[in-house]
């Protein structure tokens, strides 16, 4: 039973780190209606920033920091050279300029750090177990990361409805020409979103470098979840893109826990692994996919 | 020059040009090169296919490669079978004739498109663009967990399929049998785009409300030219498997996926001969770029982009002055 | 006169506000009945309501005596429920003629839809010729329906809906932004097209109503006020309050 | 517009082929992608013995074409084409892995060409599609496994717990291990490819109470999956195992301390003690300034096989029967000591344990042991050579 409770808690922080990429997509996409294929870069670039300014000074704040900094002025450049043009073309046109964006961010990682995979450690403040579940420890910087996930989300909520940046943001995106009329300076205000869910993904980036590999391209097998994530929970939507995060973190979890244990019953201990491992790899896309036919626009398409 | 018969002069010329290219090719000791052409093909062949489905009917498919590495597999699986003298699904013999595994793995892409088209062709725009994703990404971990046929090590063909009177290890036929499929779709897609089915499927893209109000429900001829779509990219990937004598999951995978949306947006949306341009400008950077450098990446993502924000209708639309519909 | 569609206490609010309340309406063949009031009155909405585009919380809609509350939007239309739109809603990007022939082929000419080429299926192209001369429409048979003026697409509208042979037409607000001449030529049109059909017209042009209307119905926050003929209507109070705005009539 | 870009297409395919003296060698390797880094230390390796012999193999002069597969097969085969049809290659090697090497060797061995392999070794090319063109100077895939397999077994651990990618590799992964570890497999689990996150399979593991852990991770994977368990404070309680594929000296680097500790099977080790090895490492050190991995030093052995070859054969490449037979005395100095080639053209030699330790600073391996003497792979018999 404390593995089913400890298998949970693995959902739930695979699920914030999620919602962390998740939730600067959909502010772009829901908002500005922007498929930005090269989030998924922005979260690499994160990640390659931290760790090489962590190893650098040895302090790993210093080093989100400086991400978070490096981030924040890439997505101003970029959306004042390329996005700004793209808001009133087509989705496709979106995709082909964002696909250049992905080899071209790709091959400047591999220009300037080499194609190796770069080295960063948990910070030693967090580097322990905490002994949550009786005879097993669960290490302390996954926690941080699902509370840090929380706070992220309580502060997007006060942002997006009790701030007036957010009142804006909400007029800008119902009625983007109502807002110019009224004297909102919406260009400035899209590059500041734009900038902010750039900021977003590189911290997903910069806290994902200790648990997974900080290695060229790992931004896009994770754009994939990011999509399914915004899309199941619908687009433009933080508080369902939170539940959506979540509810694929478990389920990718639970499914490669327990699926494969599952065919093991009744058939040989590989062909039930084969065939449960891959099973739980579909898991997400069969999730998505029930969902979007059941409710073709998503669980909630409320800001 | 009004911009048609410029537009037609240039269409003439290619072909004319593509007619005579291996010859032309041996004559400057290039042979080599014509498998490179063949591959232009195959990719114009799913650039085609696919702006069928997004130039006619607004269906902005993300999942084409399901289709691609489908047809190969299909093609792929059956000589396995034949050169190791298995039995499919321990009933039927394996065989390396075209004329079988070819039309096989036509049909099963057509399976594949109706059970594709009728789950996506619920949902419209955006969420259109993700369920296909999401499917063919299921299609993708499907093959790549089944251990008999290589997973991500792939199959290979030892040779290519047989078809009678013809040798396809030569290159230069297979080049020529490339550019008939190619010629023969476009004039499959050419007799549906004027038909009158062709007209009611541009209709429901344009005004869909309309077409509602007038009792004429588009999801059947949606399907209908899904499917034809679905069948193209099919071909084109047992085109490619035999190209190659090589299949593997990486046909199946997004990126292709996205590979192919380039194809089509370069060569400009609902534009009967987009894909064949898209593909020739595509893959003809990619291979003067990656002679000159490993980092060719860089320059082709810049280009890309230049592309996009440069023209307003796809870069070969805009050279001959044609305004996407 | 037979009665071709009958609603019953239709009913239909989102969240608190009654949009449409206990709306009935009887339309007969040959006949046109106008729905008229101020806006935010309910008329579009209980346009939308008959043809299934939005789904009534209570009552029944019944066209000939088939019942229609279960039948999506081209299942109706398929039952012989035409309708126009506020803002003209015809192909713009396609010509006039192919916009005639898309509206022949969805259901009287649908067993043409084939993979013949158009320009070869000389019967269907004909028929559309034929409509386009009626609604004066044959020399821009080739342009844009979106370059055409103002009138020329309403009529375009129209003729398309008729090519439906529907039962029961839906006009909504077709005099607007007509100049003078459109809206005389529109007036004629729907005088000798009534014969065949049942017509509900929401208009707000009152001379248009009165000159075309054989009942008028008053619609005001959601409900049928007053249905009557149109010169007991012009005189009726509770109308004259409803649209010159009194406490109750919150617009 | 159109013209000149038809013209400047047109101008590739006319590249004249400069025409060259030199021996020339198709050099197809994994160059980008993140597994960029294997391909480029198999080439410096084999560049360094190049430059090691001014520009020359075994006295013949030598123009290695170097190119990116991208780790795509179909993108290998299409190079491949290219050295045989455009540069008349008739030697060729470079290639990382299993899937590019099983859709090109075969179709370039038909071919007449000689392929020698400095790292993939998958077992059908040395079993039943095994042939006298192909050389592999590296190891059988599943070696290291078996090593490692043989040396949890003699350490007495009664129970392990496997875990492998779920694609062909990671099947011949485990079935190597089992093959020489005969204790009971507390669990069997196949993960996602590409997979990022290990805590759902790490904590069925704690579950399963095993006493030693045994798993086949390439790449990225491997990182993730060792740094997350010694994050759950797994590496205290149950020792790791694994191949040297997972701790090469660059993969280490981006692991860090994690990785102490670790035991891992290979053929090589940069500390094995002999007079090859040392001169090589110390020049790579020089030339490089890093450490060099397994691949560098296959890429060397490859090298030095090739001039072996060359110089008993005095440069002439046509006579393939002769060169074949040269290259099958493999008389050279190898920096694993020892080296011969079995029936089927796969290495008969020692394999090693590997233990990982941090030296000052650095994490790094140690040789902790030999674990296999004059070591076969299993599929020399289905081979008819």
């Amino acid at each position: 039973m404390i593995l089913f409770i400890e298998q949970l808690f693995n959902g739930l922080q695979l699920g914030v780190t999620l919602f962390l990429l998740a939730s600067g997509l959909t502010l772009v996409f829901g908002i500005m209606g922007l498929i930005n294929l090269s989030h998924g870069s922005l979260y690499m670039v994160g990640a390659y920033v931290t760790a090489t300014v962590t190893n650098h000074t040895g302090n790993f704040f210093l080093g989100i920091c400086a991400a978070l900094v490096c981030a924040a002025i890439l997505g101003v450049i970029i959306e004042m050279t390329i996005m700004r043009r793209l808001y009133h073309r087509d989705h496709l046109y979106q995709v082909l300029a964002t696909f250049g964006l992905i080899l071209f961010f790709n091959e400047s990682v591999r220009i300037i750090w080499g194609s190796q995979p770069l080295f960063i450690d948990i910070p030693q403040s967090l580097n322990f177990t905490v002994n949550l579940f009786g005879q097993g420890g669960y290490p302390a910087y996954r926690i941080a990361i699902i509370v840090l996930g929380i706070v992220i989300l309580l502060a997007l909520f006060v942002l997006i409805f009790y701030s007036k940046i957010g009142m804006l943001t909400r007029a800008g995106s119902s009625n983007r020409e109502m807002a110019q009329a009224l004297g909102i300076n919406i260009n400035r205000l899209y590059t500041g979103i734009f900038a902010f869910g750039a900021v977003l993904s590189a911290l997903a980036g910069g806290l994902a470098g200790p648990i997974y590999a900080v290695e060229i391209g790992m931004g896009e097998s994770v754009l994939i979840l990011a999509f399914v994530v915004i899309v199941i929970g619908g687009i433009g939507s933080i508080k369902g893109s939170f539940i959506a995060a979540l509810l694929i973190g478990i389920v990718d979890t639970l499914g490669r826990a327990y699926l494969p244990a599952f065919f093991k019953t009744f058939m040989s201990a590989s062909d039930g692994a084969v065939v449960g491992g891959s099973l739980a790899s579909i898991a997400i896309y069969l999730l998505m996919a029930v969902i979007l036919v059941v409710k073709p626009q998503g669980l909630s398409s409320k800001l | 020059m009004t911009r048609l018969n410029r537009q037609s002069l240039i269409i003439g010329l290619t072909f004319l040009v593509l007619a005579v290219l291996p010859p032309l090719l041996s004559a400057i000791d290039q042979s080599y090169y014509v498998s490179i052409a063949s591959k232009i093909l195959i990719y114009a062949l799913v650039g085609i296919s696919l702006d069928l489905i997004i130039g006619q009917a607004g269906l902005v498919s993300f999942g084409h490669a399901a289709f691609f590495g489908m047809g190969g597999y299909v093609c792929g699986v059956l000589s396995h079978h034949s050169a190791n003298d298995l039995l499919v699904f321990s009933v039927f013999t394996g065989t390396n004739n075209a004329l079988i595994s070819w039309p096989l793995a036509v049909l099963v892409c057509m399976v594949l498109g109706i059970i594709i088209g009728v789950i996506s062709l619920r949902t419209t725009g955006v969420y259109f663009i993700m369920i296909t994703l999401a499917l063919a990404q299921m299609v993708y971990f499907l093959i790549i967990s089944i251990p008999q046929y290589g997973g991500e090590d792939g199959l290979s063909l030892w040779t290519r399929n047989k078809l009678p009177g013809l040798n396809l290890q030569d290159d230069t036929q297979f080049y020529y049998i490339c550019l008939a499929w190619v010629i023969i779709y476009l004039l499959i897609a050419h007799k549906l785009i004027y038909s009158s089915l062709g007209l009611m499927i541009k209709g429901a893209k344009l005004n869909h409300q309309r077409l509602i109000a007038l009792g004429h429900p588009p999801f059947k001829a949606q399907l209908m030219i899904f499917v034809l779509s679905a069948m193209g990219s099919g071909l084109a990937g047992a085109l490619m498997v035999n190209l190659t004598q090589y299949v593997s999951p990486d046909y199946l995978h997004w990126s292709l996926s996205g590979k192919f949306l380039v194809i089509v947006i370069l060569g400009g949306i609902g534009f009967l001969f987009g894909g064949l341009y898209g593909a020739l400008i595509l893959l003809g950077l990619e291979e003067i770029l990656s002679s000159y450098t490993d980092h060719w990446h860089f320059i082709l993502g810049i280009a890309l982009v230049i592309i996009v924000l440069t023209s307003k209708s796809g870069l070969y639309a805009s050279l001959v002055g044609r305004k996407a519909t | 006169m037979t009665k071709l569609l009958t609603a019953v206490n239709l009913k239909k609010s989102f969240g608190g506000l009654n949009a449409v309340d206990d709306f009935s309406i009887e339309l007969g063949k040959g006949e046109i009945h106008a729905l008229i009031g101020p806006n935010g009155a309910g008329k579009s909405t209980a346009i939308n309501l008959l043809t299934g585009e939005l789904l009534a919380d209570q009552g029944s809609i019944t066209l000939e005596g088939q019942d229609l509350s279960g039948l999506s939007t081209w299942q109706r239309a398929q039952a012989g429920l035409g309708r126009t739109y506020q803002i003209t809603s015809v192909i713009n990007e396609l010509s006039v003629l192919e916009n005639m022939l898309i509206a022949l082929l969805a259901q009287t000419q649908q067993d043409q839809i084939g993979l013949t080429h158009v320009t070869k299926i000389t019967p269907l192209i004909d028929q559309a010729k034929h409509y386009l001369q009626d609604f004066d429409l044959l020399p821009n048979a080739e342009n844009l329906a979106g370059e055409l003026s103002h009138g020329e697409q309403g009529r375009l509208e129209i003729a398309m809906c008729l090519a439906t042979n529907p039962k029961v037409l839906l006009l909504d607000e077709p005099m607007s932004g007509m100049s003078l001449i459109d809206g005389k030529n529109m007036i004629a049109l729907l005088h000798n097209i009534k014969q065949s059909m049942a017509i509900l017209l929401v208009e707000h042009d009152m001379e248009a109503v009165f000159q075309l209307a054989d009942t008028v119905s008053v619609m005001a926050s959601g409900k049928i006020i007053a249905s009557d003929s149109p010169q007991i209507i012009r005189k009726d109070p509770l109308v004259i309050e409803a649209y010159l705005g009194g406490d109750d009539a919150s617009g | 517009m159109i013209a000149r870009l038809v013209i400047v297409i047109a101008s590739v395919f006319i590249s004249v082929t400069a025409w060259a003296e030199p021996l020339k060698i198709g050099f197809l390797t994994t160059l980008s992608t993140k597994a960029g880094y294997l391909g480029e230390d198999i080439r410096d390796g084999f560049m360094l013995a190049v430059e090691q012999n001014n520009g020359q193999l075994g006295g013949v002069d030598v123009e290695v074409i170097v190119k990116d597969d991208e780790r795509k097969p179909e993108k290998g085969i299409e190079v491949a084409d290219k050295f045989v049809k455009k540069d008349s290659v008739t030697l060729m090697t470079g290639i990382v892995f299993s899937n590019v090497a099983m859709a090109v060797v075969p179709k370039m061995v038909n071919q007449g060409v000689i392929y020698i392999s400095p790292n993939a070794g998958p077992s059908k090319l040395a079993g039943e599609l095994c042939h006298k063109n192909y050389f592999n100077v590296a190891w059988q895939n599943d070696n290291l496994h078996e090593a490692t397999g043989q040396h949890v077994n003699a350490a007495g651990y009664k129970s392990a717990y496997i875990l492998a990618p779920n694609y062909p590799a990671g099947k011949d992964a485990l079935a190597g291990f089992k093959r020489f570890y005969q204790g009971e497999i507390a669990g069997e689990v196949y993960t996602k490819l590409g997979q990022s996150d290990y805590s759902a399979e790490l904590a069925a593991l704690r579950a399963a109470e095993p006493e030693s852990v045994f798993f086949f991770l390439p790449g990225g994977m491997g990182i993730n999956f060792v740094k997350q368990y010694s994050q759950a404070g797994l590496n205290e309680s149950i020792p790791l195992f694994g191949p040297a594929f997972s701790f090469d000296e660059r993969i280490l680097g981006a692991v860090g301390d994690a990785a102490v500790g670790v035991m891992n099977g290979s053929q090589w080790s940069h500390d094995l003690d002999n007079e090859t090895n040392n001169q090589f490492v110390e020049a790579f050190k020089a030339k490089y300034e890093r450490t060099p991995t397994l691949y560098a030093s296959q890429g060397y052995d490859a090298a030095n096989l090739i001039a072996s070859a060359l110089a008993a054969t005095g440069g002439d490449v046509t006579n393939q029967d002769a060169f074949i037979a040269a290259l099958e005395k493999a008389e050279f100095d190898s920096v694993r000591g020892n080296f011969k080639f079995g029936s089927n053209h796969h290495p008969i030699q020692d394999i090693y344990i590997r233990e990982v330790i941090k030296d000052g600073d650095k994490v790094t391996n140690k040789l902790a042991g030999k674990v296999f003497e004059n070591h076969q792979d299993a599929y020399a018999g289905d081979c008819s050579l």
